[in-house]
């Protein structure tokens, strides 16, 4: 084994000293202008290769991780993950595939009204966030993923969730209207609508099951 | 492995809710008539753009007819669902006569493509939930001892501070009053004090110069001195402390203190 | 380089993740039975040797550290400004209109003692230069001001200094010559010197003015 290079040793010090994730330029700032950040990188994850921690990509950002192969061994269990309700994780698909997405087009998709606690509780854990508004009557709010799921979820971008290129091709991320009858019959029935999404508020709030 | 330290509860209830009368007791079960209908689409074991239509929705109308049995306040969205499935069922079985739009084969592939992308997201959400998760089954480094920093302090003043300084200084130094350079001669009532303590002091006749003060021989100073002494040396006469006498012109002046009870 | 063993890798992500240092018996916890701990972490030590972090043990307990000549490419740089206090620019002016001017000068044209911090301070931003020695008894230093100073304050020459000739014409920045010690003039202005010399000592004190 060669001895590591300087450079090589900043970015393995700066990577790991970090609190938070550290993007490219970040990085760059830190070295001699002009060095190839890139071959650096490269060069460290191949070091890394097979060993209990490794440089990770999320969010455009890099970060040392332990191995994913390692969490039997590492696992201490020390706050119970939380569980999530159904309709909280379709929504958070629906949001991380269809992005940026408003309310009504989560509803639709999922063909239920989505209850309030719902986007507030992926919004608590810090895996969505609004994004801007869409130009169609009443202005309503979009939404995206944050940061945070990429990072929680060790993906690079929002193009390299599973599946996506598949859902893509197949036409399924497309904006589509509603079944146009269905929209028509649902104005004629707006009163019983509401009370539906009531009782979808009752769902809402055991979103979140509080384990100990 | 994924599968055995999936934290997360299996969200899916259709794997369980395989036979129809599971349907109809556990409605509640379902989220809504879409997912009722994708539950009731994957029985036929098909590919959903290939699914019957027409089955389907004689499934679903059973379905929402069973559970009304038990639920009278069965949600307005199934019944929604129900009655348009009512319709698409009548126009895809009449013969292709009027030309309406939308054509019923038209709904039908509308409702395979909400089916088909409803089942899209939830093997998203699922496989989602089978990548490794940070804090789970990632740990990010636990004691990270951040970077160190170093405060580089940059001191700033303007020019406007700098002459500002100055002429508060300025102003400071003048509003302390008029203040006269201090004397450098030798004054009349300098003169007088320290005559008036040396003279108690001399007996007899002295010459009056030789009392001036030693460290100011020569100079502007000392001539100063010479004349305030003398014009003190006066004042003092006139008030009858002393007596003064010179033998004759450029003689040294002489002086002492006056005798008690001569009077003036 | 060999693949490491799954000993040393669970060792490495276990001291990686874990939020405290670890005890040499926490991480046979991790481990089968019988395992040679102390042999793994020299291992571990080994494989670490001249990169940019490394184990180390402190109080008996292991944990990842950067290497130790790392610290200064890590270090992040924080720019602060500060305004300087009314003492030293008011010293700094004087010096500015009376160059070359002495310590014993300063003071007796501010009135009040200079306290030890400010020249020091004055020098240190660069402001200020000292100029040969004034050729008096004890031939006490004098102070210019320097290229910095010019150059902070946006001037050319210290003659640009806006003011000075009027203030000269003023009769304001005019030296008096010094006093021949006259013990009987001295008394008679004995109590104020002292009483300015009080009032210096306390400005001489707030030197640096702590502001953010």
């Amino acid at each position: 084994m060669t001895a590591p290079s300087e450079e090589l040793r900043i970015v393995e010090a700066f990577l790991f000293a970090s609190p938070q994730p550290v993007s490219e330029e970040e990085i760059a700032g830190r070295l001699p202008e002009g060095t190839d950040i890139k071959a650096l990188l490269v060069e460290l994850a191949e070091h890394y290769q097979g060993r209990g921690v490794e440089p990770v990509k999320t969010a455009e950002r890099w970060s040392f991780r332990t191995a994913a192969d390692m969490a039997p061994k590492l696992k201490i269990r020390l706050k119970q993950s939380r569980r999530m309700s159904r309709a909280a994780l379709e929504t958070l698909a629906i949001i991380a595939y269809h992005q940026p997405v408003t309310r009504a087009e989560i509803e639709e998709i999922r063909g239920v009204s989505l209850s309030k606690g719902t986007l507030d509780l992926l919004l608590e854990i810090g895996w969505i966030r609004p994004s801007g508004r869409r130009k169609v009557p009443g202005k309503p709010l979009q939404w995206r993923t944050s940061d945070g799921f990429l990072e929680h979820f060790g993906l690079d971008r929002v193009d390299d969730l599973p599946g996506k290129e598949e859902m893509k091709a197949a036409g399924l991320l497309d904006r589509r209207p509603d079944l146009p009858p269905i929209g028509l019959l649902k104005d004629h029935l707006g009163a019983d609508a509401a009370a539906d999404g009531e009782e979808g508020d009752d769902e809402g709030a055991e979103g979140l099951d509080e384990e100990a | 492995m994924a599968e055995t330290t999936e934290p997360f509860e299996d969200p899916w209830p259709a794997d369980s809710a395989a036979t129809p009368s599971a349907f109809i007791v556990d409605v509640a079960g379902y989220e809504g008539p879409l997912d009722v209908l994708l539950s009731l689409a994957r029985q036929q074991k098909v590919d959903l753009a290939k699914i019957s239509i027409l089955e389907l929705a004689d499934q679903y109308l059973l379905f929402v007819a069973e559970a009304r049995h038990i639920r009278l306040d069965l949600a307005a969205d199934y019944l929604v669902m129900a009655a348009w499935l009512t319709y698409l069922k009548s126009r895809l079985l009449l013969p292709e006569a009027e030309q309406e739009d939308p054509s019923p084969e038209l709904m039908a592939e509308a409702l395979q493509f909400h089916l088909r992308r409803l089942e899209a997201i939830r093997d998203g959400a699922r496989r989602l939930m089978q990548r490794p998760q940070l804090g789970q089954d990632l740990f990010r480094c636990g004691n990270a001892e951040g970077l160190p920093f170093e405060i580089d302090i940059q001191w700033t003043a303007t020019l406007y501070e700098l002459l500002g300084a100055y002429a508060a200084h300025t102003r400071r130094t003048e509003s302390r009053g008029y203040r006269p350079p201090p004397m450098e001669l030798f004054s009349m009532e300098d003169a007088l004090v320290r005559l008036r303590r040396i003279m108690g002091t001399l007996p007899d006749w002295g010459d009056m110069f030789a009392l001036l003060p030693e460290e100011i021989k020569g100079g502007i100073i000392y001539r100063s001195a010479v004349s305030s002494t003398l014009a003190a040396s006066l004042e003092l006469t006139r008030q009858g402390f002393v007596e003064l006498r010179q033998a004759g012109p450029f003689a040294p002046i002489e002086i002492r203190t006056k005798a008690k009870g001569e009077g003036a």
